[in-house]
C-alpha cells in the first residue's frame, strides 16, 4: 500500500481523470446505441455490445474504482470473479450448443442435423 | 508469559482469566459478543446440535430401509426426511461446522491477531446462521418438504409440499457463509502477526482461507439459483419451467457451479483440521509444506471446473462431459498429493496414538476410498451405471461424513484442551474412535455393493434382492450412532470434570498451543512475534520440564 | 475370473457388450484402487510401528521432500487417472453415439410408470420388449418431472427430460427378463416406478411386433394407443378395468380397500365424501369422470393432489368404462362412511 | 498532522496496528464484497445467455418492444451519478466533507430519476402484459421463450433495482455524516466504500443495457 502521502498525490490527478472517464462513459454510451441501430449481421453485434460494454466497465474499475492505484490482492479478487462468470457462462452455453439436438427444448433455434433427427415424434409433453 | 504457569511448569495449569469468564458470563455477554473465540464455540455448539438432529433422521432413514416394504413410516415421510436429512447435514453442520467453528476460534490465534478483521460481520453471520436455521426449521415443521436437498426441477417447482422457506433457510445460511469466508480472507492478508510471512501460515490457515475463496465465489450463484426455484414455485416465473421453454438441466448447471465446489467447502476444513493432527502427533515437520499448502488452493481453483460431472446422465453433451470429466481427474491429484504428504510426514516421526491420531487414520482410509470412487465417477461410462445408486450415496458419505466427520471429531478432541482448559478421558475416546470408524465401515461398504447391483438412492421400497445388504447397513449404522453417542456423553462430562489440561498438552508446536488454555480475551498475553515455520520439531529438544516454557525462537 | 469379480462387486448380469466393457474398467480401477489404498496402509501402519513413540523426549529429524517425490506423487496418480478418463470416456462417448441402422423406442416417463412406445404405433406400459443381438435406441422423455431410465444389466441409465428427448442405445446379447428402475427422484412412487426390460430372440420379437402391428391381439402387459380400442357394451367392466391397469391408475388407487395415495374404489360409487373445503359430494358418474378430466378441482379431504389429468389421455368410451369398472367394486356389506385417510399424512399448503 | 493521525487512530479497532492496515483490510472486505455482488448477477446473466442462445430472434425481437430510449437515457443518468460520487470521494479525501455530501446528494437525485423512468417502464409493462412467467400475455412476441425473455428482464433490472435503492441509502447516509463533518483526509473510508458499492451498481447496468435493450 502506498505511503498516505502518495496516495494525496495520487487524487491530485484524479479529478482530471474523472471527467475525461466521464466523457469517454458518455461517448462509449452513444456509439453502442448508434451501433446497434445499424444491426450489424451474423452475431458480430452481440460481440461489439459486450466489447464496449466491456471497455466502460473496465474504465470505470480502473479509475472510478481506483483498482489502477490499488495493489494485487484488490485486482485478483475482481479478476477473478471475472474469470468465474466467463466459466459459468461458456461452460453452459457451450453444454446447449454441443448437445444431442433435441435435449434442448422444443421451439429453440439450435441448429439441429437431420441425421439425429427422428422422424414421426410421437406426442410432445407439454 | 501469564502468571498462573510461572510457578511450575510441569503442572497444568488453569489459566483463570480467559475468553470465557472475561468480561463478563451473563447470557448477554455472549448474545453479543464480538470475540472470535465465543463466536466459534456459538457455532460449535449450534453446529453439534444440527449433526446430532441430522443424525437422528438419518438412522429413522436406515431404520425405514430395514425391510423391503413399508417398515415404520410411509413413502411421504421417508421422502421428507430423506430430504432433511440433507439439508440439515449440508446447510447445517458440514458447511459451517469446521470453518465457522474451529476455523472461528483458531484462525486467528494461529496468524498471531487478536480478533478477525471484521468481529460484527463474524457476530453478523452467526446471527445469520440462526436465521437461516430458524426459517429452514420453520419449513420443515410446516409440511417440510420431499425434493431431497438438490432441489432438482421441474419437481421441486410442482411439488406440494412447503419447499420455499427450505430455500430461503439455504440461501440466507449462503450469506452467513459468505461472511465467515470474507472474515477469514481479510484477516489472513491483513492481521498477521510480526513475522508471519506466507511461507509460516500454518497449514490450517492455508486450507481455510481456500475454503473462503469457494465460499465468496460460489456461494451467491446458488443464493440466485435457489431464490428463482422459489419464484417459480410460489409465482410460476418459470425460469427453468419447460413448459415455458426453460432448461430444467440449466438449473442443474447452477446448482452444481456451487454444489460441487461446495463438496470443497466441506472437505478442505477437514484437511486442514488433519495437517495439523498429522504433525502434532507424530512430532515431525510436515512432508513438503508447500505441496500441501497449494494444493489447498489447486482444489479451490479446479474444484469449480468440474462441476458437469454431476450431469452426465442428464442430457448434457458429450463435449461438455469432456471436459468435466478430464478436469476433475486433475483435482483429484491434489487430494493425491496430500494424501501421500501426510503419510510421508509419518517417516521418522514419534507417533503417539491417541485420539486424534486414530481419527486421522479413520480419515485417511475413508479419504483414500472416497477419493478413488470418485475418480472412478469422473470417468464417465462408469458414472452411467453408478450415478444415482446407492454407489454414489456411499461415495459421497465416504467423502463427507468419513472424511469431514473424522476430522470433526480430530479436531474436537486435539483442540478440547485449547477451547475448555480441559481434557477428555483418553481411553473413552479411543473406545469411541473405533466405534465410529468400525460403524461407519459398517454402514457404507454395504452400500457400495447396493450401488454395483442397482439400487438407486432416495429408494422408500426396494426388491428384496436388495434385503441383505440393507439389513448389514443399519446394524453399521446403529454401530455409529452408539460410537456418537459415547463421544458425546463424556465430552459432555469432560467438559465440567475434565481434568485441567495446561497450556499444551500435547506439546504441539502449532502457534496456538502457545497460548495459555482457555486463551485470554486478546489471545496472546504478549503480542507474538513469528520467527519459523509452525510444527518445526527439530530445534527444539522434547523434554516435558521445558514445555510449556517459551521456546527460545519466540522472541518475545 | 470375470464372473468371480462381478460376483464379489454384487454386480448384476452383463447383458450388452457395453456392460462388459465398463465392467473391464471397473475391475481395472477398483485392482488399482486396492493396490494402491494398500500401498499407502501398509507404508502408514509399518511407520506407526516403527516410528512408534518410545518416549516422550523423542527427537525428530526435519525431512522435506525433494524433486523427485513431488514429481512422484503428482505424476503416477497422474498417469493412472488419465488412463481410467482415456479408457473410460470413449465408452460414454459410444453410448451417445447409436448405429444409424438402430430400431427406435420411445420411452416416456411419468409419474410412476414408464410408456414404450414402438415404430408403427403399438406401445406398452411397463414392459419394454426388444429383439437380442439388434441394437436398439432409446428416445426418452417425460410427461412431468425428471425421470431416469435405468436398467443395471445393461449398464445404463439416461435421464428422462420433461418435453424433450435425450437418447442412448444398446444392443442386449440374449433372451430373459431384466429390471428397469427409475433412478431420479420423482415423488411417493419413485421407488414404485419398476419397469420390465424382455429380450426377445429376434425372430419371436418380429412375430411379436407385427401381432401388434395388426392390433389382433393383446399382449398381457400392452395396451392399446389412445382412441384405438373399439369397446363393446356387453363388457364394459372388463375394459374397464383393463383400461385403468393399462393407464395407471390402479397404482394410486387401491380395489380392495386399502389404504393407498388415492381414494381406493372400492364402494366409491355413491359414496359421501368431504371434499377438501368441508363440503360434501355424492360420488356418481359426474363427479367421477370429472376427476379423472380435471382431479383438483374436487379434492377429497386429506389426499394431495398428486394426480395428473387424464384429459386428452382417456377416449370418452375408455372414460365409462372405469366408471362402470368402479361402480362394480362393492363389498357385500356397503359401508357408507368416508375413505379412509391417506397412506401419508396432509400437508398443508402454505 | 498529529492531530490528524489521533483523529484517525481513534476509528482504529483494537485489533488492527494502525489505520492504513485497517483501510487495507476494509477495502479487500469490499472489493470481496462486490466479487460476491458480481457472482450474484452472473447466475442470471449465464441463464440470459443460454436463453438468448436457444431463441436468438425471439429475444431480440422481444428487446425490440421495450423503449430503448428509456434505457439509454438510463446508461447516461447512472454513469453520470458515478462520477458525481468520484468527485464526492475526490472531495472527502481534501476533507472537504459539504462538498462530498453535496455531490453525493446529485447522485442520489440521478438515482431516483433512474428508479422514476424504471417506474415509467415498468408500469408500461405491466399494461401490455410484458410480465414473466404465467402473467405474459403480450400477444406481439409470442413462441417459444418469448415469456423468458420478461422473466429475465424482471429478473435482471430488478434485482439491479434493488441494488440501487440500497445504494442510494448507503450513499444517503454517508453524505449526511459527511455534512456533520465526519470524515477526514486521514479518515474517510466509509466514503471509499460507499464510493465503490455505487461504482458496482453503474458497472453492471452498463452490461445490463446491451444486453436488454440493444441486441
Amino acid at each position: 500500500m502506498a505511503e498516505p502521502h502518495a496516495e494525496a498525490q495520487h487524487h491530485d490527478s484524479h479529478v482530471g481523470r474523472y471527467w475525461a472517464v466521464w466523457i469517454a462513459l458518455l461517448v462509449f454510451t452513444f456509439l453502442t446505441f448508434g451501433l446497434s441501430r445499424l444491426h450489424i449481421p451474423g452475431g458480430w453485434g452481440v460481440v461489439v455490445a459486450l466489447a464496449i460494454a466491456a471497455t466502460k466497465g473496465g474504465l470505470v474499475a480502473l479509475f472510478f474504482m481506483h483498482l489502477w492505484d490499488q495493489r494485487g490482492a484488490n485486482r485478483l479478487v475482481f479478476l477473478t470473479s471475472l474469470v468465474f462468470v466467463a466459466l459459468l457462462c461458456a461452460l453452459t452455453i457451450a453444454d446447449n450448443a454441443t448437445r444431442f439436438p433435441l435435449a434442448n427444448p422444443p421451439g429453440s433455434e439450435v441448429p439441429r442435423s437431420q441425421s439425429t433427427t427422428p422422424i414421426g415424434l410421437p406426442e410432445r409433453a407439454p | 508469559m501469564s502468571p498462573s504457569l510461572a510457578s511450575d511448569p510441569t503442572v497444568p495449569a488453569y489459566n483463570a482469566r480467559n475468553y470465557l469468564n472475561e468480561p463478563a458470563t451473563g447470557l448477554k455477554s455472549w448474545a453479543f459478543t464480538l470475540d472470535h473465540k465465543r463466536i466459534g464455540v456459538m457455532f460449535l455448539v449450534a453446529t453439534t446440535v444440527a449433526f446430532a438432529l441430522g443424525g437422528l433422521f438419518a438412522l429413522l432413514i436406515r431404520l425405514e430401509l430395514l425391510t423391503p416394504g413399508p417398515t415404520i413410516m410411509d413413502a411421504m415421510t421417508y421422502n421428507r426426511l430423506f430430504t432433511l436429512h440433507g439439508v440439515v447435514m449440508i446447510f447445517l453442520f458440514m458447511i459451517p461446522a469446521i470453518p465457522s467453528g474451529f476455523g472461528n476460534f483458531l484462525l486467528p490465534i494461529m496468524l498471531g491477531a487478536k480478533d478477525v478483521a471484521f468481529p460484527r460481520l463474524n457476530l453478523l453471520s452467526f446471527y445469520l446462521y440462526l436465521l437461516g436455521a430458524a426459517v429452514a426449521l420453520y419449513g420443515m415443521v410446516h409440511g417440510g418438504a420431499d425434493t431431497g436437498w438438490t432441489f432438482y426441477t421441474p419437481y421441486s417447482t410442482t411439488t406440494q409440499t412447503n419447499v420455499v422457506p427450505i430455500l430461503l433457510g439455504a440461501f440466507i445460511l449462503g450469506f452467513s457463509s459468505v461472511l465467515t469466508g470474507l472474515n477469514f480472507i481479510v484477516t489472513t492478508h491483513t492481521l498477521r502477526a510480526p513475522g508471519m510471512t506466507w511461507d509460516r501460515i500454518p497449514l490450517f490457515v492455508w486450507s481455510i482461507y481456500a475454503t473462503s475463496i469457494i465460499q465468496i465465489l460460489a456461494t451467491p450463484v446458488l443464493g440466485m439459483t435457489l431464490l428463482l426455484v422459489a419464484l417459480e414455485h410460489a409465482f410460476a416465473w418459470g425460469i427453468f419451467d419447460p413448459a415455458r421453454g426453460g432448461d430444467p438441466v440449466l438449473f442443474q448447471h447452477f446448482f452444481w457451479f456451487y454444489s460441487h465446489p461446495a463438496v470443497y467447502i466441506m472437505i478442505l476444513p477437514a484437511m486442514a483440521v488433519i495437517s495439523e493432527v498429522v504433525c502434532a502427533f507424530s512430532r515431525k515437520n510436515i512432508f513438503g509444506y508447500k505441496a500441501v499448502a497449494y494444493s489447498s488452493l489447486g482444489i479451490a481453483f479446479v474444484g469449480f471446473f468440474t462441476w458437469g460431472h454431476h450431469l452426465f446422465t442428464s442430457g448434457q453433451s458429450a463435449f461438455d462431459s469432456g471436459i468435466f470429466a478430464v478436469l476433475s481427474m486433475f483435482v483429484a491429484i491434489f487430494t493425491a498429493i496430500k494424501v501421500f504428504n501426510w503419510t510421508a510426514t509419518l517417516y521418522r516421526g514419534s507417533i503417539a496414538f491417541r485420539t486424534p491420531f486414530a481419527y486421522f487414520v479413520g480419515f485417511l482410509f475413508f479419504l483414500v476410498f472416497g477419493g478413488m470412487t470418485g475418480v472412478a465417477l469422473a470417468t464417465a461410462s462408469l458414472d452411467i451405471h453408478w450415478q444415482d445408486t446407492y454407489f454414489v450415496v456411499a461415495h459421497f458419505h465416504f467423502i463427507m461424513v468419513g472424511s469431514t466427520v473424522m476430522a470433526f471429531l480430530a479436531a474436537l478432541h486435539y483442540w478440547f484442551p485449547k477451547i475448555t482448559g480441559r481434557t477428555y478421558p483418553e481411553g473413552w475416546g479411543l473406545v469411541g474412535a473405533v466405534l465410529v470408524i468400525l460403524g461407519f465401515n459398517f454402514t457404507f461398504i454395504p452400500q457400495f455393493l447396493l450401488g454395483n447391483s442397482g439400487m438407486p438412492r432416495r429408494y422408500f421400497s426396494y426388491p428384496e434382492r436388495f434385503w441383505a445388504l440393507n439389513v448389514a447397513s443399519t446394524a453399521g449404522a446403529s454401530v455409529l450412532a452408539f460410537g456418537l453417542v459415547t463421544v458425546l456423553v463424556y465430552v459432555l462430562v469432560s467438559l465440567r470434570w475434565g481434568p485441567i489440561a495446561g497450556s499444551n498438552p500435547w506439546r504441539s508446536r502449532g502457534f496456538e498451543w502457545d497460548t495459555p488454555s482457555p486463551p485470554p480475551v486478546e489471545n496472546f498475553d504478549t503480542p507474538p512475534i513469528i520467527t519459523h515455520q509452525p510444527h518445526l520439531y527439530h530445534d527444539v529438544a522434547q523434554d516435558p520440564a521445558q514445555s510449556p516454557a517459551p521456546e527460545p525462537s519466540h522472541a518475545r | 475370473m470375470n464372473e468371480l469379480i462381478r460376483g464379489l462387486l454384487f454386480l448384476p448380469e452383463q447383458l450388452s457388450e457395453h456392460a462388459r466393457a465398463v465392467d473391464q474398467l471397473h475391475f481395472f480401477i477398483i485392482t488399482t484402487t486396492m493396490v494402491a489404498a494398500a500401498g499407502v496402509f501398509a507404508t502408514a501402519i509399518y511407520f506407526f510401528v516403527r516410528y512408534r513413540r518410545r518416549s516422550e523426549t523423542d527427537v525428530t529429524p526435519h525431512v522435506t521432500p525433494t524433486a523427485i517425490h513431488e514429481v512422484l506423487f503428482i505424476g503416477v496418480p497422474l498417469f493412472f487417472f488419465l488412463l481410467w478418463f482415456a479408457i473410460g470416456f470413449p465408452l460414454y462417448v459410444n453410448l451417445q453415439s447409436p448405429p444409424p441402422g438402430a430400431m427406435d423406442v420411445y420411452v416416456q416417463g411419468k409419474k410412476w410408470m414408464w410408456k414404450f412406445a414402438y415404430p408403427g404405433g403399438p406401445n406398452s406400459l411397463d414392459v419394454l420388449r426388444v429383439p437380442a443381438g439388434r441394437p436398439v435406441r432409446l428416445l426418452i422423455t417425460s410427461r412431468d418431472v425428471i425421470h431416469s431410465f435405468f436398467a443395471p444389466a445393461l449398464r445404463l441409465k439416461q435421464d428422462a427430460l420433461p418435453g424433450r428427448y435425450t437418447q442412448t442405445w444398446f444392443t442386449a446379447d440374449r433372451p430373459g427378463t431384466y429390471e428397469i428402475f427409475c433412478a431420479e427422484f420423482c415423488g411417493i412412487g419413485h421407488s414404485a416406478m419398476l419397469g420390465r426390460l424382455v429380450v426377445m430372440p429376434a425372430d419371436e420379437f418380429d412375430a411379436w411386433l407385427a401381432e401388434q402391428r395388426r392390433g389382433l391381439a393383446q399382449a398381457q402387459d400392452a395396451a392399446p394407443g389412445p382412441g384405438e380400442a373399439v369397446l363393446s357394451a356387453s363388457n364394459l367392466v372388463a375394459e374397464g378395468q383393463r383400461v385403468a391397469a393399462a393407464q395407471g391408475c390402479l397404482k394410486c388407487h387401491s380395489v380392495d380397500g386399502s389404504r393407498h395415495i388415492g381414494p381406493t374404489w372400492v364402494d366409491l360409487y355413491l359414496r359421501r365424501e368431504k371434499l377438501k373445503g368441508g363440503e360434501i359430494v355424492v360420488v356418481d358418474e359426474a363427479y367421477l369422470t370429472k376427476s379423472m378430466m380435471d382431479p383438483g378441482a374436487q379434492l377429497v379431504d386429506g389426499y394431495q393432489n398428486v394426480m395428473p389429468t387424464f384429459q386428452g389421455k382417456l377416449s370418452p368410451p375408455e372414460a365409462a368404462a372405469i366408471v362402470e369398472y368402479i361402480k362394480s367394486l362393492k363389498t357385500p356389506a356397503v359401508r357408507s362412511g368416508p375413505s379412509e385417510g391417506p397412506a401419508y399424512e396432509s400437508i398443508p399448503r402454505k | 498532522m498529529p492531530a490528524e493521525s489521533a483523529a484517525a487512530m481513534s476509528h482504529v479497532a483494537h485489533h488492527f496496528e494502525n489505520a492504513e492496515k485497517q483501510r487495507t483490510a476494509a477495502r479487500l472486505g469490499m472489493w470481496l464484497f462486490l466479487a460476491t455482488e458480481v457472482l450474484l448477477f452472473t447466475a442470471l446473466f449465464a441463464a440470459y445467455g443460454v436463453y438468448r442462445y436457444l431463441y436468438t430472434s425471439t429475444f431480440s425481437e422481444a428487446s425490440r418492444h421495450i423503449e430503448t430510449w428509456i434505457g439509454l437515457t438510463n446508461t447516461v443518468v447512472l454513469v453520470t451519478s458515478s462520477f458525481t460520487v468520484a468527485i464526492g470521494l475526490h472531495f472527502a479525501t481534501r476533507g472537504k466533507g459539504r462538498l462530498t455530501a453535496l455531490f453525493f446528494g446529485l447522485s442520489v437525485l440521478l438515482a431516483l430519476v433512474f428508479l422514476g423512468f424504471k417506474a415509467v417502464e415498468y408500469t408500461h409493462h405491466f399494461q401490455e402484459g410484458q410480465l414473466p412467467g404465467r402473467f405474459y400475455t403480450y400477444p406481439e412476441v409470442q413462441g417459444a421463450g418469448a415469456s423468458l425473455f420478461f422473466t429475465l428482464y424482471f429478473l435482471i433490472t430488478g434485482l439491479h433495482g434493488i441494488h440501487v435503492v440500497i445504494g442510494m441509502t448507503i450513499l444517503t447516509v454517508v453524505g449526511v455524516l459527511a455534512f456533520l463533518g465526519k470524515y477526514s483526509p486521514a479518515y474517510h473510508t466509509p466514503v471509499e466504500l460507499a464510493g465503490l458499492y455505487w461504482h458496482l451498481v453503474d458497472l453492471i447496468w452498463i452490461f445490463v443495457f446491451p444486453l436488454i435493450y440493444l441486441i
